[in-house]
């Protein structure tokens, strides 16, 4: 019994080999997430903002869709169909939009922070129009149920943030 | 506690129980500072003169963001050591991955789960379906449980660690994307772009963030410490068990005369 | 390279002979497909429109059920009798193997998205608006998520806990695929306003990085 | 403090998660630590260990 079939501390199961087929595979998948990339940002449209969902009022109308854009100050609560409503007018580069918002408001929303609504266009006016001072008033208005607060990533101190907040025409 | 060779076998070492108490150290330190020391996320509106901001909420990010930032230090990790391991084929390697990925899953989901929490009060959701950069961290959070899952089979020790490195490396793919998607979804995603990238942050929030990441880089590495020392020693239990089984053996046969019996001389 | 495809091809129509001969396809696979449909349409209460709207959605959902199904086959096709040895023995190129698998479960996905297509057509009142889109997108999301299951197959086979274990290793890798195939088929049904063709080139691209990388990966895989 | 139950649910989900599985791992560690000799266990040795 002389030979030691104790196990032998781990060592490699086989000597290294086929880097380059390691390299190969490395290769493809950091051309994976090129081509991800590229494509998916040609492909991917999470939001439409308020100008682009104006434009193509047409190819949207029927479907349901995400929308971004800021509230303009003067909200109108109101009701549309029986349910509680927020009515104001949301805008993006310059471009205006009634919204008529369906159930509870978001915690933190209030004019000129940027939302994301999701809902659909809707031929007619919002109820309640008369009552906003910058309404677009265009025969069209969004009508949304779901919001979500699109809070930026700015911390600094006043003076230097707020020289950055889009005011998107919010003149007060 | 600071004996090394104490009676009570442990994976700690000097080092690490040094370790461990500066991590406790920053931690309390940080809950300070993210508590106590920085002021809530208040503005007034340039136009319409409310208050707006996160309040209280930002406090969260003090936890998630250094969180989310290890995630992606974890997951490198353990795809690099996983690179490793198919060019060397040694067990540091594959114990390595192994430890990150497993350390990394755990940061993952508290990602996920605090992030959600702040979305709640911040984003008025507690999931956004229309965010990019959640849907690219679900995914990449899903296929490293997939990678532990298949770390639990009972499978042929190689065979297992050149899969699991198959499959760690095909799902660090999704890192970039998680990282890089709220630059390339800008205007398309609820996510809020990096705010240290533009330095859109200073003084105290910042030092309290910096400090963060400090401290769960911390907790990353006594995690990583241990957790790559039980790996270890899982393959050590392994092979001292085989070696004191043949061992036994090897002294019944002698015993019994078993050895002669069949014939072997020593 | 052209004996690589030879090989491919070999490999390929002896999988789809056994398919052919088994008939777990016809008798158990699409059966389950159409089940799948019925089921959707009873969870969601039957509304038709509300149903053309998800159409495409649920089609890829029911196709991922049966890439499941259709993966676990072909590696029990090799695993039972040891046949996996008798094909590395035969010396076939690791690559051809895995090409040639991965062309068996592409046929067979194409006819069940051709019967699929028949069923969403028939249960839920989907119509084909763009025949050439819906063509080119269900080929390629055919092939990249062949080729995806064949890789991820060859993962977890083996172990002993396939069944278990490759759902939960490939239907995350698989997510981008589902996104861009249901965004493809709201064009091609016309459930949605969106670019179909996009997404198409999405998936092309994941079709072609997913066989090149289990073309290589697949030989390190089974050797053993 | 305003959102002080989620501020409590954020931190408070991190140190539970963290707290348990750093004991898990240290529990795991142990039990495996009395199953192997003292020289497998290379971070108590002195010198450097080698990397093999």
């Amino acid at each position: 019994m002389t030979e030691d079939l104790t196990p032998q501390p781990s060592r490699p199961e086989r000597p290294p080999r086929r880097r380059g087929s390691v390299a190969v595979i490395v290769l493809v998948l950091a051309a994976l997430v090129a081509v991800l990339a590229v494509t998916l940002g040609d492909a991917t449209l999470v939001f439409y903002e308020v100008d682009e969902a104006v434009e193509q009022r047409t190819e949207l109308v029927s479907s349901r869709f995400r929308v971004v854009g800021t509230p303009l100050p003067g909200l109108v609560e109101t009701r549309l169909d029986g349910e509680a409503a927020v009515v104001f007018t949301f805008c993006a580069s310059g471009v205006f939009a009634d919204v008529a918002h369906v159930g509870d408001p978001a915690e933190l929303f209030q004019p000129g922070v940027p939302v994301v609504l999701q809902g659909s266009w809707q031929a007619g006016s919002p109820p309640g129009l008369a009552g906003l001072s910058t309404a677009a008033n265009d025969g069209w208005f969004l009508r949304t149920d779901h919001m979500v607060v699109k809070h930026d990533n700015d911390y600094r101190t006043d003076e230097e943030r707020t020289a950055d907040i889009d005011a998107c025409g919010v003149t007060g | 506690m600071t004996n090394p060779t104490s009676s009570v076998a442990t994976t700690g070492s000097p080092g690490s129980r040094a370790l461990g108490l500066a991590t406790l150290a920053g931690l309390v330190g940080l809950l300070v500072l993210a508590f106590v020391l920085t002021e809530p996320d208040v503005r007034i509106h340039p136009s319409t003169g409310q208050e707006i901001g996160q309040f209280d909420a930002v406090r969260l990010l003090y936890l998630h963001v250094p969180m989310a930032v290890i995630t992606y230090v974890a997951y490198s990790l353990a795809a690099f050591a996983s690179a490793g391991y198919l060019i060397k084929r040694t067990p540091w390697w594959d114990v390595t991955a192994h430890a990150a990925a497993e350390v990394g899953t755990v940061f993952c989901f508290l990602v996920l789960v605090t992030g959600s929490i702040w979305g709640r009060p911040v984003w008025n959701t507690w999931w956004e379906w229309g965010d990019v950069r959640l849907m690219t961290t679900l995914i990449l959070f899903l296929m490293f449980v997939g990678y532990l899952a298949l770390r639990r089979t009972a499978a042929d020790p190689r065979v297992q660690a050149r899969r699991a490195a198959v499959v760690a490396l095909v799902a660090i793919v999704d890192l970039p994307l998680v990282n890089r998607s709220v630059e390339w979804w800008e205007n398309r995603t609820l996510h809020q772009k990096s705010t240290l990238g533009e330095l859109k942050i200073e003084d105290l929030t910042l030092f309290t963030l910096m400090v963060g990441f400090l401290v769960f880089l911390m907790v990353f590495s006594w995690l990583l410490l241990h957790r790559f020392r039980v790996g270890w020693l899982t393959l050590a239990a392994g092979e001292h068990q085989v070696a004191a089984a043949i061992k036994e053996r090897r002294a019944e046969a002698d015993g019994s005369g078993v050895a002669s019996a069949v014939g072997e001389t020593s | 390279m052209k004996s690589l495809l030879s090989e491919a091809w070999l490999v390929a129509s002896k999988d789809l002979r056994i398919e052919a001969r088994s008939r777990v396809l016809t008798n158990q696979v699409a059966p389950f497909a159409v089940l799948v449909l019925v089921l959707f349409g009873f969870a969601l209460d039957a509304d038709q429109r509300t149903l053309r709207m998800f159409a495409p959605g649920l089609f890829w959902v029911a196709v991922l059920l049966c890439l499941l199904l259709a993966v676990q086959r072909s590696s029990a096709v090799e695993s039972a009798d040891d046949a996996a040895t008798g094909l590395r023995m035969a010396g076939l190129a690791p690559a051809a193997v895995f090409l040639g698998k991965s062309a068996a479960i592409f046929v067979q996905l194409l006819v069940l998205e051709l019967l699929l297509t028949a069923g969403i057509i028939v249960f839920y009142g989907s119509s084909v608006k763009n025949l050439f889109l819906w063509l080119i997108a269900g080929l390629v999301t055919a092939l990249a998520v062949a080729t995806t299951g064949m890789l991820y197959g060859a993962l977890a086979s083996g172990l002993g806990v396939r069944e278990t274990l490759l759902p939960i290793l490939l239907l995350p890798v698989l997510a981008p695929v589902l996104i861009g195939a249901t965004r493809a088929y709201d064009d091609a049904l016309g459930a949605a306003a969106v670019d179909g063709w996009a997404w198409t080139g999405l998936l092309a691209m994941f079709a072609v990085v997913a066989s090149t990388l289990g073309a290589l990966a697949y030989g390190a895989l089974v050797e053993d | 403090m305003t959102h002080l139950g989620y501020l409590l649910g954020g931190w408070g989900v991190a140190a539970v998660l963290l707290t348990v599985y750093a004991v898990s791992v240290v529990r795991r560690g142990r039990a495996l630590s009395v199953s192997v000799p003292e020289d497998k266990r290379r971070w108590l040795t002195s010198q450097n260990p080698t990397d093999d």
